[in-house]
């Protein structure tokens, strides 16, 4: 046993960090730190896709002859991780790390040669139609109507939660061809063209004053069938096997790390009770506890990383490492939020680089900022992490899940 | 033991319950809220004149109807329901109190106006470097003949673009953490017409509040803008700073009574699995908990408000045990209301989301919980409890053999 | 509003602390301050019953044709309150408190003459036969069987949990008469002489290693029908009045505060990493915490009482108050603990005063006790505890309860 | 990263998992803990022959199999997962380590006879009125001639009645509370024969060890009794303590997937309302959240354990985040333990009740949750963390504009 990399992921590690180094630019980075919730600035995603695209970086998990890496289950840990602490933006997943899998395990030639090239390149840039208004945490219970006509499907209906629906111009979506017993049946995965007639992008306003939400209403929305992954009434297959890609897939302590190092810079230069902050030792023992939760999901991680690296299933893990990481997460916010102090009341999202336009903020004319720019960027994050234990299966349902698959309960 | 209005309060908050339910709708509010005027200046006129709940605390000699620490909460709860962002807090509780407590003529002036609608107060005692709640002070206040030098930034001043009226809290001696030699000035104020040795940045906060960061380069005061007496302004704002706390407790009862309304309202009705949310185990629970927080914190806003009259000691460390469940459940609650709406509770489409951003400030209002832990720990005696009034505890010979 | 006594509470209030000067002896109080459990030292308790008795305040519930006091609400309150302030020892409920009231309701002329008195001198003390080993927090599925045979009933089964059972000369106890659709019909309750052949007592050592708890056995034991208390079948009726006095009658806060005190006050002798351990401010903020949580605790037995003094139901807040005292105390035990440090794991029973005896230990011949006595409570009492949200339905079936009844869920 | 055992480590567990499922019964052990003898001299004379667990993490060179942390680790999860009260970690962890790093003649004949089984240790650091591993010490060794003169109380001297030697922490320089000056002697001892200047009063532990205070009165000790460098004991203590830790918190691994997998059979069994416990979605939950910190000590474990042999800063914050990590998962999950089994779960009538003992007992080993905090923040870089060896977070730049 050890916690050591091997030297070929060392040797790994560090061409990555040169890579970073040489390429991060300081604008990407502040959108990286800027960042207010997972979805980072959409301009530095795709500047940052286009720069990782070119050294051949930018979907490493995808299958070589289409572009991925052919790395180790280590390299893409390593990858991810150093990615995050320099600092880099956050790539859109929607496209490369969720519906690309689906299109090469269940795409036809020409989808795949469609798709996969123009995705890399940010042409194509996809959201996602799973959620809708009455179909939230019990997924296969979607209702959105397929009718069958002819060479299309005629969709009419509504998706919610979709990301970035305003910025996409396609999207893969789940819809019911047929209705049955088994509501997992008869559910046929499609991707839309957004410019179809009939489609309607409606933006949601969050807590954070952000837009990167929609709701897209379909009326009468006709979907090719060559449009349609994997056979007519099988959507819940492709849907199952994307679900993995979605859950527990990236290392999330990278990131938190670097925000607890941030709290704890700033902690040393905001005033405490007694001198700075961080050394209040009720202060300094909340980060430490922190800390200490986000050491130990590191080695949960790379628990699962060896597993992963052995061919072995990941199983349940997933539901396991969301539930910590996402817990976590929230309660970070919280600290990064009490470090802010007043200041963290003020509504500055002008000072940070929020993943969508801000709804009816005008930020000031001489640009003022109270305070730092991080401080401004902790009560957004606050807002925008409860996301975390809500989507992607809330955290009640992966509880659901592992006292069942886990416990046998 | 006394938990019943008086007929005179359970009529002050059906007034003020009716008018909010008729008049005070989210949306008009917020649009207002988030307008560069920023808030309902004809609520606030109809909060005077139609209600009387600005005048409702204030002595009779200002116009007044002399109403106590319990019209306060009943009026504060109320708001909180209603998620009023108009300064009620900050003029009526701290402002008028530390006027009231400042006495002077020109106190008297100022009071007589808030209780016509006329004039809002606002408080500058927080400074950029300076811990949140702790009196540490580094703008300073210094003679020159008959004037005063006012020199120093303040942040997060609280309703300051609405108001007519600053009271800036100024070191006058001693050194900048120093408890004593603070005190109390009184500045007419306009944030929309300044002079040119103030300078003012105003911003929206996360609760659809207004406050600002204002600079004093040297503003010359006449004498008479100190309010009371000098270096002693801690004795006018420990009193007045925990009638505010104790309001917002209150207010936040009303915030809390709310969302939990909405949240168990939204259990039974929102079905997924084929079933009402609020049949599975798991969420009853966590519902059954946000209650049992708001229950406790019912009882500490009126731990809080029925100690505001008891000797310093024993008020404070009512208003810090109150504020610390009162930031506590805050959380609890407005978090597990968020996530048991689901998506939708992180939108601004449903009320959930528009009292969530508030009861998350609140927190941090008036000293957030590890300052009124350390308060409260700090006025606990060390051996054995003091009475706490005549129905605290009263610690017997505690040791054994 | 307010928060004060009236003028005749505050004389009751003088009354009952005189009384308390004049008539706890250092011996008795040291039983009520060394006690582990809610179960005090039972000669203690006894003798304590019996100062009361002769002052006419051992059983000030009752009505007062039966002895009782005829109190206000406020006035049971204060009398509790000022009780345990002065470290008077607690009184087993079961007769006193429990059921006395059944009789007092539900009982025969007979019943009422014979047992009242007797209960009150302490000449019959009374256990409780309610679980059983299958029906727990499902108490009305209970089987003990109970043969009808002539004018006795013929019981074969067993009770457990039964506190005090070798102290005991009778049990109160439902019986199973009839089997039906409805596990509620067909129960009886019975009193029962536990001198009666074919009962056999079986301690069950706690982790504590007290012996309170006992389970009891009954082979063919014969009931006399004029023991029992209401009608054959209808005992739940019986039960649920009682159930009303079991839980949240009577004050936790006064209890829990001085428990608080004694743990400042330890904790201003005890080593911290930096001085007294009370002027540590992690240790100081915990202890805070747990005082404002007895503060609130307080306010809200106050409005109970207020609600019971206007005659008012209380409704759901016994279970309200049951889930804040019982999580309050254990994280009181908890702290307590934590202040004892090392000295808090030696196990030293001889030097507290257990409710029962105590399994296995020997206490050394020369008394030493490593540390104090109230070092030597902490474990104990924190291992007891624990039962504090298991017994009297526990506090998930608590929030079952407040689901339904309070919230309508 | 590599999470798999050895072929060895492997054989090693199943060895010791096997003789203890074999050997070690719940019933005898507490017997026997509760006699006047207080353990099993025949499983730890088992536990050298048998299984050779004594020798198999010590050195070569004392006729030890040299095997490191790792086999530490898998011996003592498997000891706490049957709940041994032999003194495996106070002679085999702690004793030896110090022993080892000491060096010199006395300690070698020492570890020979922990290899065989022979000798027990025990080290007396503790003091009534010192903060629990806050290596504060009174008791003084002062020169006289060519001895030590040692006098001072130690308490909670943990296995002390069983053990054959003492190592006792004295004070030969510095303050009171100074970490420099501190010395580690070596004492012959046995508590049913001692000399008039040693006074030992032994008790039973709530987790069915045993313990002694130990006073100390001008106890007359030879030139040699002092093991490595005089002032120096701490570079001894700081790893060999540390090691100890990780150790403890292995065996809180083994205790706690026993009385976790009790628990979740008890649901599946246990019917209450007609179905299972383990159906009620709330209970349900209370289990995957008792699964989750089982899962993060197991991690914790590794990471202590995995770097044990870093640089003394890196080893001792793992060690800290590990203690604090498994103290609080032992409270969570002793106590739910319990409470799922109801009443059953609070007597000793089912292995659930003595494992909550030495789960709670654990927590306060080696430094509690709190200790382990503050000394984690202490270690942590301020401005940003440094990097934890290999694996661990490197901090880019982490200023922002």
């Amino acid at each position: 046993m050890d916690l050591q990399y091997s030297p070929a992921d060392e040797e790994f590690r560090d061409e990555v960090r040169t890579f970073l180094e040489e390429n991060l630019t300081p604008e990407l980075r502040r959108a990286g730190r800027l960042a207010t919730s997972v979805y980072h600035d959409h301009e530095a995603s795709m500047k940052w896709q286009e720069i990782l695209r070119r050294r051949g970086w930018a979907a490493p998990g995808w299958p070589v002859e289409h572009g991925g890496c052919g790395w180790t289950a280590s390299q893409h840990y390593i990858f991810s991780r150093e990615s995050t602490i320099a600092g880099a933006p956050a790539l859109s997943p929607m496209g490369i790390k969720m519906v690309a899998h689906a299109i090469i395990k269940f795409g036809t030639e020409e989808q795949k040669e469609y798709f996969l090239p123009r995705i890399l390149t940010g042409e194509v840039f996809f959201c996602q139609g799973y959620s809708e208004p009455e179909s939230g945490s019990d997924l296969a219970s979607l209702a959105m109507q397929a009718v069958d006509d002819g060479d299309d499907l005629v969709c009419t209906g509504s998706k919610i939660w979709t990301t970035h629906a305003g910025e996409a111009n396609w999207m893969f979506a789940l819809v019911r061809t047929t209705r049955g017993p088994k509501k997992q049946q008869g559910i046929t995965f499609v991707l839309v063209d957004m410019k179809s007639p009939g489609i309607e992008v409606q933006p949601l306003v969050m807590t954070s004053g952000e837009q990167i939400q929609n709701q897209v209403f379909f009326d009468q929305v006709r979907i090719p069938k060559k449009n349609v992954i994997g056979q007519i009434d099988d959507g819940w297959t492709v849907a199952k096997y994307l679900l993995e890609f979605e859950r527990g897939g990236s290392p999330a302590s990278a990131k938190l790390q670097v925000q607890l190092d941030e709290i704890a810079q700033a902690a040393a230069n905001r005033p405490g009770p007694n001198g700075p902050l961080l050394d209040d030792p009720l202060f300094a023992v909340k980060l430490a506890d922190l800390r200490i939760r986000c050491d130990v999901l590191e080695v949960l991680e790379y628990r699962n990383l060896a597993r992963l690296s052995e061919g072995k299933n990941p199983g349940t893990a997933s539901s396991l490492l969301k539930i910590i990481n996402t817990e976590l997460s929230q309660d970070i916010t919280v600290l990064a939020l009490e470090a802010a102090g007043p200041q963290g009341l003020a509504y500055q999202p002008h000072a940070t680089m929020p993943g969508g336009p801000v709804h009816d903020h005008s930020p000031p004319q001489d640009g003022y900022v109270s305070g730092e720019a991080w401080q401004a960027v902790a009560p957004l994050h606050y807002f925008n992490d409860r996301a975390g234990t809500i989507y992607a299966g809330s955290n009640e349902i992966q509880r659901n899940i592992l006292a069942k698959a886990e416990l046998g309960l | 033991m006394d938990f019943t209005l008086s007929a005179e309060q359970s009529e002050l908050r059906s007034t003020v319950s009716s008018f909010l339910r008729k008049r005070y709708e989210l949306e008009p509010s917020r649009s207002a809220a988030r307008s560069s005027i920023g808030w309902q200046p004809e609520i606030w006129q109809a909060f005077a004149e139609e209600i009387g709940i600005l005048a409702a605390t204030l002595p009779e000699e200002v116009g007044g109807d002399g109403g106590g620490a319990v019209e306060t909460m009943v009026i504060a709860e109320e708001l909180g329901r209603a998620l009023v962002v108009e300064p009620f807090v900050s003029t009526v509780v701290l402002g008028a109190g530390l006027l009231r407590r400042a006495g002077g003529s020109k106190a008297r002036a100022v009071l007589e106006g808030i209780a016509s609608g006329r004039e809002r107060v606002a408080l500058a005692i927080d400074e950029p470097d300076s811990y949140p709640s702790g009196y540490e002070v580094a703008t300073s206040a210094t003679r020159a003949g008959d004037e005063w030098v006012l020199t120093g930034t303040k942040t997060m001043v609280g309703d300051a673009p609405l108001a007519t009226r600053l009271l800036v809290v100024a070191r006058t001696s001693g050194e900048r953490r120093d408890p004593a030699g603070l005190s109390l000035f009184l500045l007419d104020f306009d944030a929309s017409d300044l002079p040119a040795d103030v300078k003012v940045h105003s911003y929206r906060t996360i609760d659809d509040r207004w406050a600002a960061d204002i600079e004093f380069r040297d503003v010359r005061l006449p004498a008479e803008a100190l309010l009371g007496e000098a270096d002693h302004a801690g004795s006018l704002l420990d009193p007045a700073m925990d009638e505010a706390t104790a309001a917002v407790c209150a207010e936040a009862v009303g915030l809390m009574r709310k969302v939990f309304a909405d949240t168990v309202a939204y259990a039974k009705e929102r079905r997924q699995f084929g079933q009402p949310i609020g049949s599975f185990q798991a969420l009853q629970h966590r519902m059954v908990d946000m209650h049992i927080e708001l229950e406790r914190s019912v009882s500490a806003a009126y731990l809080a408000t029925l100690r505001l009259g008891d000797a310093p000691d024993q008020r404070a460390r009512a208003v810090s045990a109150a504020k610390v469940t009162l930031s506590r459940a805050a959380k609890f609650i407005g978090e597990n209301a968020v996530q048991l709406h689901g998506g939708m509770g992180m939108t601004q489409e449903l009320a959930v989301g528009h009292f969530f951003k508030r009861l998350t400030a609140i927190q941090a209002e008036y000293g957030d919980a590890d300052f009124h832990r350390v308060r409260y720990a700090r006025l606990s005696d060390h051996r054995s409890r003091a009475a706490t009034g005549e129905a605290g505890v009263r610690s017997g010979a505690v040791a054994v053999g």
